[in-house]
């Protein structure tokens, strides 16, 4: 095991590290901006996975679409619905402890089967190389109707946020 | 049309960038100060001086207080002169200008009938200590007539013309030629000036 | 002129090689990395420290002064001593202000501007990383800045900077889509997204700018470029005249220097870019390659300062409409000029691209006739 | 980069999962539930872009998917954000206890 593999994998289960725990900060931070700020740590840190599973097109499509994306309309909507300065008063309802304890189980057993299971690896797809042009002419060919779908979608999205978001003259 | 008047304001800004480096004369405007300084316009007034002919204890000014009432900002004070039997004479003994206070308006200048005191163009006088050192004894005020002309030759000029026709003379002529105590105004009219 | 050319790459191979005796090759491999890391995090600040000093003599030299020439011989130390003072002075934090984001938003905007440097070809073999999506790392990484100017407007409590704040990424969002729709020719005609090949694709002088379609994609993407950066006549964010300084009012000493820094160097970043992308990066015939980008960039520099002794500012809606109503749809039009630009064969697709941008140009100005500003009619005076 | 066994990133998302979901239950504010649900999408992404690295057939597939996924977030975030401005210009509140009147 070369020594830049080692490095090469702790930096990521580095990454992995701060992702849980920032998304544990989007979870119980009291100010809700902070909360996105964390949301942005979570997301650069799953685009970091995804450079760790070779798919660096779609790790810069994660951080151009959503952190400059989705996270300017979080952060728009943060702003336009919290008075500046109001005191955060709680932001957990009672049922935390159920769902904690809910949840932790749910995650024991989940992980437990999943180090159990022996995935039936496929060498191929390990050392394909995924890189824009291969998902672009997917995109086109094979997949051709759920991409105009998905304009159609988006679209219909658009106008329904316009109309909504619009304050009624 | 969209966008022309864009290039048209762009084009004038480049031509004047060019300008400053081919033609520095008429492109920068900038006096490098402490090393090259601005010559004054001859209009230019900063703080008054009293103006002497020839020597400074002959001075123009005989202390009759006009500029000292008219002055707004009240920063001229002048004691006159008293000789041994308590007459008072016509020459100020002190005559302090409070340059701190001075606005350098120039109605001292109008007002004077000796045409004794001028608006100077000296403008670097700054001090440590505002209320003592600003404040211009007689001493520091008087400058001779040559200063006044170099500064403002057309103005000088026409005042010197001015006294030369009336043959005002400088104090120490007047001295001279008349002795006695009094002295008829009549007489001093014939004399010519001392110096022009 | 070959070593001349590649003088940076050498050396680096020579501080290898020296290296290669003693060392595991693995920590080789990270040495090289340290060193490109070194020189991008030394040539970044020096070129945002020059860069100001640029900025004053030219703007100076417009306004018929000389600009700075005290400290120094031609004021050339004027920048050290704007960052010795920046250092000294007092660094306020306001007492509502909200510290952790206060704290933040210098650090995180100046992240993505000494990041997308990383990606720029500086000459031949002298892009730092060779990303095969370098080019959507820039974008997607300059999209972050607008969040940190946020961090930086929402973090200081206060009116103002909130107003800079909001303007601010209203106009980085509406300026990022045109920017992107005005890079997607250059990818359309070099098949790849590495800003490398994208060089390589216009060597021997085959310059994009030449081409009917690139022509117009570098202004479009240059001006997207000066509005992403907040530079006149789009800064809007930092209007000094009507919200005292923007998102960075709350901001004083080594704080403040960081945005200034985050400015100057994603200006030189965008600047890079767009030689990049349309005037052939390091491609030029006598000089070294790398001389040649900074010639490139510095030109591409002096537009933007030239701008900025220039136009006055842009009123919010006169910015928006030209993002959204004259921008987007011309560089959406562009990328079908340059597809057809693309298919036919070699000297019939510069007359039929011509004629289309022709016709894409007549269609734009026809549209933008209605809102763009009409002759000004004065009612008294003559 | 292939050392890293698979199921390690399966983990990695399931867990990002549960505290997407623990949020979604838990928080009070509307937009902290968005908030929630971004994370929820994205833990489903790293394990479609995990699986179509190690185990798909075509390795394309799965980041296919994940990039319809990542739209319709989008999509979804913006109908959301929408809504959460229309409630909040109506009932002057962004917290989903206190929003539990259907027609008022």
């Amino acid at each position: 095991m070369d020594a830049l593999h080692i490095l090469a994998k702790l930096g990521i289960f580095a990454a992995m590290l701060v992702t849980l725990t920032a998304a544990v900060m989007v979870v119980t931070l009291r100010n809700i901006f902070h909360c996105a700020l964390a949301l942005i740590l979570v997301l650069l840190g799953v685009a970091a996975a995804y450079i760790s599973l070779k798919a660096e097109f779609f790790a810069v499509i994660q951080i151009l679409l959503y952190v400059g994306a989705i996270m300017t309309l979080v952060i728009f909507a943060i702003m336009l619905t919290s008075r500046i300065g109001d005191k955060t008063i709680l932001q957990n309802n009672r049922q935390g402890l159920i769902s904690f304890a809910l949840l932790g189980l749910f995650n024991v057993f989940f992980t437990g089967a999943v180090l159990k299971t022996s995935w039936n690896l496929n060498p191929a797809a390990m050392a394909a190389n995924v890189d824009a042009g291969v998902l672009g002419a997917a995109f086109m060919n094979e997949y051709v109707f759920p991409f105009e779908i998905i304009s159609v979608v988006l679209i219909v999205a658009l106008v329904g946020a316009i109309i909504l978001g619009r304050a009624d003259q | 049309m969209f966008g022309f008047g864009v290039l048209k304001g762009m084009s004038v800004t480049l031509w004047n960038f060019i300008l400053s480096y081919i033609y520095p004369k008429k492109g920068i405007t900038t006096v490098q100060y402490p090393e090259k300084k601005k010559e004054v316009e001859e209009r230019f007034r900063n703080f008054p001086f009293l103006v002497y002919d020839g020597t400074p204890d002959n001075m123009r000014c005989v202390a009759c207080d006009i500029c000292a009432k008219e002055c707004p900002p009240k920063c001229i004070y002048i004691i006159p002169e008293k000789d041994a039997q308590g007459r008072i004479q016509k020459k100020p003994a002190t005559f302090d200008i409070d340059y701190a206070i001075c606005m350098n308006c120039g109605i001292c200048e109008e007002v004077c009938p000796f045409d004794a005191i001028f608006m100077d163009h000296e403008y670097e006088l700054s001090e440590y200590d505002r209320l003592s050192d600003l404040m211009y004894p007689k001493e520091k005020l008087l400058k001779p007539v040559e200063h006044f002309m170099k500064i403002r030759p057309t103005d000088c000029g026409a005042i010197e013309a001015q006294r030369a026709a009336k043959g005002i003379k400088g104090r120490a002529a007047q001295v001279q030629s008349a002795p006695a105590a009094t002295v008829k105004p009549a007489e001093t009219q014939q004399n010519p000036p001392a110096n022009a | 002129m070959e070593a001349s050319d590649t003088i940076f790459v050498a050396f680096k191979k020579a501080i290898l090689g020296f290296l290669q005796g003693f060392l595991p090759d693995w920590t080789v491999v990270i040495v090289s990395i340290l060193i490109s890391i070194t020189a991008i995090a030394i040539f970044g600040p020096v070129t945002m420290m020059y860069l100001t000093w640029l900025e004053r003599k030219v703007v100076g030299r417009i306004q018929n002064r000389y600009g700075p020439n005290r400290v120094g011989i031609f004021g050339l130390l004027q920048p050290i001593a704007d960052g010795v003072k920046m250092l000294t002075k007092e660094d306020i934090v306001p007492q509502a202000a909200d510290k952790v984001t206060h704290f933040l938003a210098p650090v995180i905007v100046v992240i993505p501007a000494l990041l997308v440097f990383s990606v720029l070809p500086f000459g031949k073999g002298m892009a730092a990383v060779n990303l095969n999506v370098g080019l959507l790392f820039f974008l997607a990484i300059s999209t972050m800045s607008t969040i940190a100017i946020f961090m930086g407007s929402w973090g200081s409590r206060n009116k103002f900077s909130l107003l800079g704040g909001m303007r601010a990424v209203a106009q980085m969002v509406s300026y990022e889509i045109p920017m992107v729709m005005s890079v997607v020719p250059v990818i359309l005609v070099t098949g790849s997204l590495s800003t490398v090949s994208i060089v390589e694709a216009q060597l021997g002088g085959k310059w994009f700018v030449f081409t009917p379609w690139g022509f117009f994609a570098a202004i479009v993407f240059f001006l997207c470029g000066v509005a992403e950066v907040n530079r006149t006549p789009f800064d809007l964010p930092e209007g000094e005249s009507e919200i005292i300084a923007g998102f960075h009012t709350e901001y004083s000493g080594m704080k403040f220097a960081l945005f200034y820094m985050a400015e100057f160097m994603s200006a030189f970043a965008i600047s890079g870019l767009t030689a990049t992308l349309f005037f052939g990066g390091w491609d030029g015939p006598f000089l070294p390659s790398w001389v040649w980008f900074l010639i490139k960039a510095y030109a591409m520099i002096f537009i933007m300062i030239w701008f900025r002794g220039t136009l006055p500012r842009l009123r919010v809606d006169q910015l928006m409409g030209f993002a959204w109503k004259l921008l987007l749809p011309f560089a959406l039009l562009n990328i079908f000029v340059a597809a057809l630009w693309q298919l036919l064969p070699a000297p019939k697709n510069l007359i039929v691209a011509g004629a289309a941008e022709a016709v894409v140009l007549v269609v734009i100005f026809v549209a933008a006739r209605k809102d763009s500003p009409q002759k000004r009619t004065y009612i008294f005076a003559d | 980069m292939n050392a890293i066994p698979l199921s390690y990133y399966v983990v990695f998302s399931g867990l990002l999962f549960s505290i997407g979901l623990y949020g979604v239950l838990v928080r009070r504010n509307v937009i902290g539930i968005l908030m929630s649900i971004e994370l929820i999408v994205n833990a489903a992404n790293i394990n479609l872009v995990a699986f179509s690295r190690y185990v798909a057939v075509k390795p394309e597939t799965g980041q296919i998917f994940a990039a319809f996924v990542i739209v319709l977030a989008a999509a979804a975030a913006a109908v959301g954000l929408a809504i959460v401005l229309c409630v909040y210009r109506n009932r002057r509140t962004i917290y989903s206890d206190e929003i539990n009147l259907l027609k008022f």
